[in-house]
C-alpha cells in the first residue's frame, strides 16, 4: 500500500559495536523482524513486525539489542489519543473487528494498588515465620450448616467434596490450543509438586496430562470441547465456564489453523476447523438452566467432584453469584475484567466488566448478608500479579485465587499481547512446533512452581506480619486493609476503611 | 604375576596401562632393543620438519614407567623364549622368566635387494628415532634426496624434509603415489599437490642397480643423488616366536585375545597380523590405534580380564603439506563420490554397509564414517543419502541419536503424581 | 562423573551453545570484544536438518577411541574427562579419523580442538550449558 | 467503628462441687494484677448467686437516662414476664463515677410470644437482647444468663468489685477481669465480661482474626456493636456451643485449632475430626495472643492461643480450681496449691460442676 497510516510501533535498536552476528535473533523470530545482510555481514531489523516480545532481545549473548518505543507521534490530545486515531485507520482498512491480548490494559483504577496491609505492634506481636508454623493450606468446597451426630455422639463427618489446596492459589483456565501442549504441561506438573489446582480450560484434556488428574479442574464451556465421561471423572473438580473478564457476553474462537492433530482429538473437533465456544450456554438460558447442568454434572460423577461456576465480573455480579451459591455449586469463580485472553475483541476487552477487587468485596458481602457464604468458596481472578494481591485478595473475602497472566510470565510470556497471532516466540501461546519447544516444561514447571513458592514465602510473611498463622484467619478479614486515595463509595463497596482511619 | 613386555613402543603402552587396571601389584618388564623413553614412531618426520622435538615426541609421560612401576631394561635384545622354563633370553645372557609374556616387536624396514645398494653413501632407512637422527646429520644445503618409495613412509619423510633446502625426488614401482591407500583419482590429486610442493617423482619405475650414488632406473634414466631414504615398506618382526615354532605368517598370528598359538605367550602391534573386519581378511596393520588397542587387549587378557578386540580396520589420517587423507576399511562395493579436483571423497558400500572411504581435504566428522564401518552399521537404519553427503548424528534415527547424546535417559519429569489436592 | 548431555527435543537450533563455547575458550570478559569480527570455531556444534537440531561436543566415552588412537599421547583422560595437551598435538588427525561422534575438530593452529567441559578455562558447568536457553544440553551425573 | 485493642488481667475461680463461696476472693486475686488494670474497665461474672430465682433469665442492664429505662421497660413487659426487677445494688465509692442506671430483672419469656416466635426459648432471650442493644438508645442488657449475673464498670476491677458490693453475693464460679484498653475511652458496656445468655467471656489478648472472626458470625445474626475481642468471642461460643451442639473441647479445636502438622501426627479418628472441624469452622480459628475464661452455667473453661502469647496460669486445690493471668493472682487468694502449671499453647481446660454437663 501506498499509504503507509500505521507506524511501527516500537524500533528495535542494535549496538552495532556489540552485534556479534551470532544470528540468534534472526533465527528466534517467528515474526522475522531480524535478517542478516550476508554482503556487509551485518544484521538488520524490519521494525514493522515487530511485537516487543523481547525474545531477541533475552536471547542475545551480548545485550547488543533492545527494543524502545517509537517516538513516532500523531497529533494526539488528551481526546484523540494515538491508539484512538490508529484504530480509526486499522478499521478504516479492514472493515474488521479489532481483536487484542491478554487483559485490559486501560487506565482504570487499579484498586490492589490503592491497599493497604496491617502489621501488628507492640499490644500483637507478629509472628515469625522462621520460627513457627505458618499455614497456607486452603479448603475449597461447601461447608455444611449444621453437624450431625453418631449414636456415639461423635461428629459425622461426611462433606460435600472438598478440595485441598497447599496455598490458595491455583492456575486458572488455559486451553490446550490457545497455549501449547508444553505450556499445559508445565502448568499440571507444576500444580501437581505444588499440591495445587490448574485448569483445563475449555479445550479438553491431552491423554498424556490425565495422570495429572487429581490437580486437575475440568472445564465445560459453552462449545463442550472435549468432554466426555473419562475427562469428567478426570479431574479433581469440574468447572462451568459461563463467562471470562477478559471478554464477558463473549465467546471464544479457536482458528482453524491452530486445530492440529493433538488439539483435534482432545476436542474432539474435526482438524484445521474452528473451534467456536458460543456466547451463551445454549442450555443455560437462566438461573434454573444452570443448576441443572450443576445438578448433571455432579450427577454424572457420583456427587464427588466440586462443581465451580466461573462468571466474569459485571455489575450485578453479587446478584449473580447469589443465584449461582443457590444453584448447588460449590465455588464460584469470578473473573475481573483484567482478566488474560488468548484473544478478544479489543472494544469488548477495554470497556466490559469489573475490576476484581470491587466485584469480589459486594459478592463476598452479598453471600455473608444473605447468610449462604459457607455454601460457596469464592475463586478471585483477573490480573492477581504478586503476593500481595492474593493476600488483598483473601482479606477482601475470596478463598482462594486464580492466576494465569502471571503463571505465563513465569513461563517466559512477556506480555506482548499478541496471542491472537499464534506466533508466540516463547512457546505459549503457539501451535507451531518450532515454536512450541521453545518452552521446555523441564524448565517451565519449575519456574512456575519457584514463583509460587516464592508467593508463599511472601504470603507468609506478610500473615506473621499481621499476626496471623493460619490463612483462613485472613480470608475475609477487612480489617487488616485500609484504602489510600479512594473515595467514600469505592471504600464502602470493598468495606475497608481508609488509611489512618 | 610376572609380566614381560619385548618392545618399548605403542603396543607395549597399551599393555602396560591395561595390566595396571587390573593388577596394581604384579611385576612388568620391559624389554627394548632401543634406548629410549617411549616416544611416538610417526613423529619423526615431524622432528625433520620441526614442528617437534625429542621432548615433546615422548608418548607418554617421563613418569610413564615409575607410575606404572615397570622394570625396564633398554637396549637389550630378546635373543629367544624358552617356553618349557617361560623366560626370555637376552643378549647379554640374562634370562628373564614370565608368567605371561607379550611380544610387541614392532617391524624392520624392508632393505630391497637392489644391486650396488651396499655401495651407496649416506642411505637410511626411516622408522625409528634413531633413523631420523642419522638422516638429519647426512643433510646439506641443496643435497638431492632420493627417496625409495612413494607410501606413507617415503612421502612423510619427504614433507619431513621439505623446509631443509634440499631436492626431493622420490620413485615408486607403482604408478600411484599411497598406492596402499588411495585409488587412482585421490592418488592423482594428491600427486599433483606434492609436486606444488616441489616433490618430483618417478613413478611406475623401479631401481634397478645403484652406481655409488647414483640410482639406474628400468628406463636406463639415471637419478644422482646424495642422500637415500629406503621406505619400501615394512616387515614383522616374527623371529622370536617363528623361533619357538608358533604360528607366523608375514606377521605373527594371534586370535582376538591377542594370544598367540603358544600358551601365555601374546603379541600385539606391527608384528602380528590380524583379521581386518571391513574385508575379512588376515593382514597385517601396521597402525598406531590398532597396535594400542591390540596392546591393551593383551594386557587385560594377561591380567586375567577376558577382553575381546575385534575391530581392527586399516585407517589412516595422514596431512602432507596441510592437505589431510582419511582413509578406512576396503575398496569394495559401489561408491557414493564426490570431488571438486581438490577435495575429494569416496565411499564404498556393499551388502548394507559401508566398506571404507577415501577423504581428502574435507575430513570433518571421519569418524563418523569410520565408525559405521568398525560397527557394521546396517545402512537401511540410517540416511544413507544424507550421511552421505554430510557425515553426522543427524543421519542416525532419533532414538539412536537420543542414546548417543544421552537425551532420553533420566528425564526428569517432576512428580507425576503430586500432592494430590482431592480429598 | 557429571557429563553433558544433550535432548534434541529441546534443541531450538539458536546455535548460541557455540556462542557460548567459542567465547569460554577466548578467556576473555566480554562476549562482543571477544567474538565482535571473528567467525567462531567451538567444540560443540549444533547439527540441523529440517527442524531437528541438537548440539554434539565430546562424550567423553569410557573407552575412548581417540585417546587410544592418538599417535603423540596428546589427548588423556584424566579423572574422566578427555582433554589435549595442544603442545603435544601435531594435527595428524588420527582422533577425527576415530571419533564416532565427529566431536574433534581441528583448530585455527592445526593442533585439534575438542569440548574438555570448560575445565581449562572455568570452574563449574560448562559455558554451553549454562548458554543454552532451553535446557536441552545439560550437565548432569547419571552414573555410567 | 473503632476497635478495642487491650492488654488485660484474667482470673477465674471454680468449685468443683458447686460449694458457694464469696465474691471477695476474686476480688483479691484480681487486684493482685493491678498491674495489668489501667482503670478504664473491670467486671466480674458470678454464678450461682441467684438460687432464688435460677430459673429466670437475669437481665442485668445499664441504662443513661429514663427515658431509655421507660423504653426498655416497655420492651421488656411486651416479651417477658417480669418476676421482679431492682436496681443493682452499689456502694458509692470515689474510684467509681459517672455510673449509669443499673438495674436487674428476673424475667421467663412470655408464652404467647414465644409460641408465636417459633424460636427456641433461648434463641428468643437472644433475640431480645440484641434488639434492645441495637434498637434502644441508652439502654444495655449486660447480662442476661440464669442464676448468674456480670457486674462491671469503668474502673479499676477490685474497685468495680467494691461498687456491685460483690463481697455479698456468694457463688460456685467467678471470674473476672482487669481492663487495660490501649485506644478507646473507657465505657461501662465495653468493659468485661461479655456476657449472652450464660456465657460470659473475660479475655486478655489481641485477636488477629478479628475482622474474619467478626464477618463470619455476623452472618448468623449476631451483631458486633461493640467491636471489641470478647464480644465477637462470646458470640462464637454462643453459635458454636449453644446453635452448632460442639462440645467445649471441639470449640476449643476451632478457636485454637492444632497445626495441620501436629494434627497430621495424630491417630486417624482424632485426625480426622480435627481436620474436619479446621475446615467446617475454619472462620471461626483465632489467630493472635488470647488467653480467655469462658464462664457457663455450671463451669468454666480456660483457653490459650495455640501459640501461647498471653501467659495463663492454673491452679488447683482440692475442690477449687483457679485460672489467672498470673501465678500471683492464684497464691494470693490459696497458696497451699495441690497443683499448678501452665496450659500448653491450645489446650483448653475445661471444669465443671459435679452433676452439670456441659
Amino acid at each position: 500500500m501506498a499509504v503507509e497510516y500505521i507506524q511501527p510501533e516500537y524500533e528495535v535498536v542494535r549496538n552495532q559495536e556489540r552485534c556479534i552476528v551470532c544470528r540468534v535473533c534472526e533465527r528466534q523470530c517467528a515474526n522475522q523482524v531480524h535478517e542478516y545482510l550476508k554482503d556487509s555481514n551485518r544484521m538488520v531489523a524490519d521494525d514493522s513486525k515487530c511485537v516487543n516480545c523481547h525474545r531477541c532481545v533475552a536471547l542475545c549473548p551480548t545485550r547488543a539489542l533492545k527494543i524502545v518505543k517509537s517516538p513516532h507521534t500523531f497529533k494526539e490530545n488528551t481526546n484523540w489519543s494515538g491508539k484512538a486515531i490508529s484504530e480509526i485507520y486499522k478499521q478504516a482498512e479492514s472493515g474488521g473487528v479489532l481483536l487484542s491480548s491478554m487483559g485490559n490494559p486501560e487506565n482504570y483504577p487499579v484498586y490492589f494498588d490503592k491497599m493497604l496491609l496491617n502489621a501488628s505492634q507492640v499490644t500483637n506481636p507478629s509472628i515469625d515465620p522462621l520460627r513457627e508454623p505458618m499455614e497456607t493450606r486452603v479448603f475449597l468446597g461447601a461447608k455444611p450448616e449444621r453437624i450431625e451426630r453418631d449414636e456415639k455422639g461423635r461428629i459425622i463427618r461426611s462433606l460435600p467434596p472438598q478440595i485441598q489446596l497447599s496455598m490458595p492459589v491455583m492456575f486458572s483456565a488455559m486451553s490446550y490450543g490457545s497455549i501449547s501442549y508444553n505450556a499445559h504441561e508445565s502448568l499440571a506438573r507444576a500444580a501437581a509438586e505444588l499440591g495445587i489446582l490448574y485448569n483445563t480450560g475449555e479445550g479438553g484434556l491431552h491423554e498424556d496430562l490425565y495422570k495429572y488428574g487429581k490437580n486437575t479442574i475440568v472445564q465445560v464451556a459453552s462449545g463442550r470441547f472435549g468432554v466426555h465421561k473419562d475427562y469428567l471423572e478426570s479431574g479433581a473438580a469440574i468447572e462451568i465456564k459461563m463467562g471470562q473478564g477478559a471478554k464477558p457476553g463473549i465467546g471464544g474462537h479457536l482458528p482453524g489453523e491452530k486445530v492440529g492433530m493433538d488439539i483435534s482429538r482432545t476436542r474432539m473437533i474435526p482438524e484445521g476447523t474452528d473451534a467456536i465456544s458460543p456466547a451463551p450456554h445454549h442450555d443455560i438460558y437462566s438461573i434454573e438452566d444452570l443448576r441443572q447442568l450443576v445438578y448433571s454434572l455432579k450427577e454424572a460423577t457420583g456427587y464427588k467432584k466440586p462443581v465451580i461456576v466461573k462468571i466474569a465480573a459485571v455489575h450485578n455480579v453479587a446478584a449473580i453469584a447469589s443465584g449461582i451459591a443457590r444453584s448447588g455449586a460449590d465455588m464460584i469463580a469470578i473473573d475481573g475484567f483484567r482478566g488474560g485472553t488468548g484473544a478478544a475483541p479489543t472494544r469488548i476487552r477495554d470497556h466490559v466488566g469489573l475490576p476484581i477487587e470491587l466485584a469480589l468485596a459486594s459478592v463476598d458481602k452479598r453471600l455473608r448478608d444473605e447468610g449462604i457464604r459457607n455454601r460457596v468458596s469464592i475463586i478471585a481472578g483477573g490480573s492477581i500479579r504478586s503476593s500481595a494481591d492474593v493476600v488483598k485478595a483473601i482479606a477482601l473475602g475470596a478463598d482462594c485465587v486464580y492466576i494465569a497472566t502471571a503463571a505465563l510470565v513465569a513461563l517466559g510470556c512477556h506480555l506482548c499481547r499478541s496471542c491472537h497471532t499464534g506466533k508466540c516466540n516463547w512457546g505459549i501461546a503457539t501451535q507451531r512446533p518450532d515454536l512450541v519447544k521453545r518452552l521446555n516444561p523441564n524448565i517451565g514447571f519449575r519456574r512456575l512452581v519457584n514463583l509460587l513458592t516464592a508467593w508463599q514465602h511472601e504470603i507468609k510473611e506478610m500473615m506473621g506480619g499481621m499476626g496471623i498463622n493460619s490463612i483462613e484467619a485472613l480470608r475475609g478479614n477487612r480489617l487488616m486493609l485500609r484504602g489510600v486515595g479512594l473515595n467514600e463509595k469505592e471504600l464502602e463497596i470493598l468495606g475497608i476503611k481508609h488509611a489512618g482511619e | 604375576m610376572e609380566y614381560v613386555i619385548i618392545g618399548n613402543s605403542t603396543a607395549a603402552v597399551g599393555a602396560v596401562e591395561a595390566i595396571r587396571r587390573n593388577d596394581k601389584t604384579g611385576k612388568i618388564v620391559i624389554i627394548s632393543n632401543e634406548k629410549y623413553h617411549v616416544y611416538s614412531r610417526p613423529l619423526i618426520s615431524y622432528l625433520l620438519l620441526g614442528k617437534t622435538d625429542e621432548e615433546r615426541m615422548k608418548y607418554r609421560n617421563d613418569d610413564f614407567y615409575s607410575e606404572h612401576r615397570c622394570e625396564l631394561k633398554l637396549g637389550r635384545t630378546a635373543q629367544r623364549i624358552d617356553v618349557q622354563e617361560k623366560r626370555v633370553i637376552l643378549d647379554d645372557g640374562e634370562s628373564v622368566s614370565y608368567d605371561r609374556l607379550l611380544v610387541a616387536s614392532g617391524s624392520s624396514p624392508v632393505v630391497p635387494p637392489i644391486p650396488g645398494l651396499e655401495k651407496v653413501r649416506n642411505k637410511f632407512t626411516f622408522t625409528t628415532l634413531d633413523d631420523a637422527k642419522s638422516l638429519e646429520k647426512a643433510l646439506f644445503e641443496n643435497a638431492r634426496v632420493l627417496i625409495l618409495g612413494a607410501g606413507l613412509i617415503g612421502l612423510k619423510c619427504a614433507e619431513g624434509l621439505s623446509k631443509r633446502n634440499v631436492e626431493i625426488i622420490c620413485v615408486d614401482l607403482s604408478t600411484r603415489v599411497l598406492s596402499s591407500i588411495l585409488d587412482d583419482q585421490s592418488s592423482e590429486i594428491m600427486k599433483q599437490h606434492l609436486e606444488d610442493h616441489h616433490i618430483s617423482f618417478y613413478l611406475g619405475r623401479q631401481v634397478t642397480g645403484f652406481k655409488d650414488n647414483v640410482a639406474c632406473l628400468d628406463d636406463n634414466d639415471e637419478i644422482p643423488f646424495d642422500v637415500l631414504v629406503l621406505a619400501v615398506g615394512v616387515r614383522p618382526n616374527v623371529n622370536l616366536i617363528k623361533d619357538i615354532g608358533g604360528k607366523t605368517n608375514r606377521g605373527i598370528l594371534i586370535d582376538e585375545r591377542c594370544r598367540t598359538s603358544i600358551p601365555d605367550i601374546y603379541a600385539a602391534g606391527d608384528c602380528c597380523e590380524s583379521m581386518d573386519i571391513s574385508s575379512g581378511q588376515i593382514k597385517q596393520m601396521a597402525l598406531l590405534p590398532n597396535a594400542y588397542m591390540q596392546g591393551e587387549c593383551a594386557g587385560m587378557n594377561m591380567s586375567g580380564v577376558d577382553c575381546i578386540f575385534d575391530k581392527a580396520i586399516p585407517m589412516n589420517a595422514i596431512g602432507l603439506f596441510g592437505k589431510h587423507i582419511m582413509t578406512a576399511g576396503t575398496y569394495t562395493g559401489q561408491t557414493y563420490y564426490e570431488s571438486d579436483g581438490k577435495d575429494y571423497k569416496k565411499l564404498f558400500y556393499s551388502n548394507n554397509r559401508l566398506n571404507g572411504f577415501i577423504l581428502i581435504g574435507n575430513i570433518e566428522k571421519a569418524g563418523i564414517y569410520t565408525a559405521l564401518i568398525r560397527e557394521k552399521t546396517p545402512l537401511d537404519t540410517l540416511d544413507f543419502e544424507l550421511i552421505c553427503k554430510t557425515p553426522g548424528l543427524m543421519a542416525f534415527s532419533r532414538e539412536t541419536r537420543a542414546e548417543k547424546l544421552g537425551g532420553v535417559i533420566n528425564e526428569y519429569l517432576g512428580s507425576p503424581v503430586g500432592i494430590s489436592c482431592v480429598e | 562423573m557429571k557429563r553433558v548431555y544433550v535432548n534434541e527435543k529441546w534443541c531450538l537450533g539458536c546455535h548460541l551453545c557455540e556462542y557460548y563455547c567459542a567465547f569460554a575458550s577466548t578467556g576473555e570478559t566480554d562476549m562482543a570484544r571477544a567474538l565482535k569480527d571473528i567467525r567462531i570455531n567451538p567444540r560443540i556444534r549444533v547439527e540441523e536438518c529440517e527442524g531437528i537440531s541438537f548440539a554434539v561436543s565430546c562424550r567423553h566415552c569410557p573407552e575412548p577411541l581417540c585417546v587410544k588412537g592418538c599417535i603423540t599421547g596428546a589427548l588423556r583422560k584424566i579423572d574422566g574427562i578427555i582433554t589435549v595437551d595442544r603442545n603435544r598435538c601435531i594435527g595428524c588427525y588420527t582422533c577425527i579419523l576415530s571419533c564416532p561422534y565427529g566431536a574433534v575438530s581441528p583448530s585455527e593452529d592445526g593442533a585439534i580442538q575438542k569440548c574438555e567441559l570448560c575445565i581449562k578455562t572455568h570452574e563449574g558447568t560448562p559455558r554451553c550449558v549454562l548458554g543454552c536457553p532451553n535446557g536441552a544440553i545439560v550437565f548432569e551425573e547419571r552414573g555410567e | 467503628m473503632y476497635r478495642n485493642v487491650s492488654g488485660c488481667a484474667i482470673s477465674g475461680i471454680i468449685s468443683r462441687s458447686g460449694k458457694r463461696f464469696s465474691g471477695e476472693r476474686i476480688i483479691e486475686s484480681v487486684a493482685t494484677m493491678r498491674e495489668r488494670s489501667n482503670g478504664l474497665g473491670g467486671g466480674f461474672a458470678a454464678y450461682g448467686i441467684y438460687p432464688e430465682y435460677k430459673d429466670y433469665y437475669a437481665f442485668h442492664i445499664f441504662y443513661n437516662d429514663n427515658a431509655a429505662k421507660k423504653e426498655c421497660e416497655t420492651f421488656l413487659e411486651e416479651h417477658f414476664d417480669i418476676i421482679n426487677l431492682s436496681r443493682i445494688p452499689t456502694r458509692k465509692i470515689p474510684e467509681i463515677t459517672d455510673e449509669p442506671l443499673i438495674w436487674r430483672y428476673f424475667v421467663l419469656p412470655l408464652p404467647t410470644k414465644l409460641a408465636a416466635s417459633q424460636l427456641d426459648e433461648r434463641e428468643y432471650v437472644v433475640r431480645c437482647v440484641f434488639r434492645i442493644n441495637t434498637g434502644i438508645d441508652g439502654a444495655y442488657v449486660f447480662s442476661s444468663g440464669k442464676n448468674m449475673g456480670v457486674f462491671k464498670a469503668v474502673g479499676f476491677p477490685e474497685d468495680v468489685g467494691r461498687f456491685y458490693k460483690l463481697e455479698e453475693y456468694e457463688g460456685y464460679c467467678f471470674t473476672a477481669h482487669g481492663r487495660y484498653p490501649t485506644n478507646t475511652p473507657g465505657w461501662w458496656g465495653g468493659a468485661h465480661p461479655f456476657s449472652l445468655l450464660d456465657y460470659t467471656v473475660v479475655h486478655n489478648g489481641e485477636i488477629s482474626s478479628y475482622d474474619a472472626n467478626r464477618r463470619s458470625i455476623e452472618m448468623y445474626g449476631y451483631k458486633c456493636t461493640l467491636l471489641t475481642d470478647t464480644e465477637v468471642i462470646a458470640y462464637m461460643i454462643d453459635y458454636l456451643h449453644r446453635r452448632i451442639g460442639l462440645t467445649l473441647d471441639e470449640i476449643c479445636h476451632v478457636f485454637a485449632a492444632p497445626f495441620w502438622s501436629t494434627i497430621e501426627g495424630k491417630p486417624k479418628q482424632e485426625r480426622e475430626e480435627l481436620k474436619f472441624l479446621r475446615n467446617v469452622f475454619s472462620s471461626l480459628l483465632i489467630t493472635g495472643p488470647f488467653s480467655i475464661i469462658v464462664g457457663f452455667e455450671g463451669g468454666m473453661m480456660a483457653l490459650n492461643d495455640r501459640l501461647k502469647l498471653r501467659s495463663m496460669v492454673v491452679g488447683e486445690k482440692d475442690d477449687m480450681v483457679y485460672v489467672a493471668s498470673e501465678e500471683a493472682a492464684i497464691r494470693i487468694i490459696q497458696n497451699d496449691l495441690d497443683r499448678v502449671w501452665s496450659p500448653m499453647g491450645g489446650e483448653g481446660v475445661i471444669v465443671t460442676v459435679e452433676g452439670v454437663k456441659n
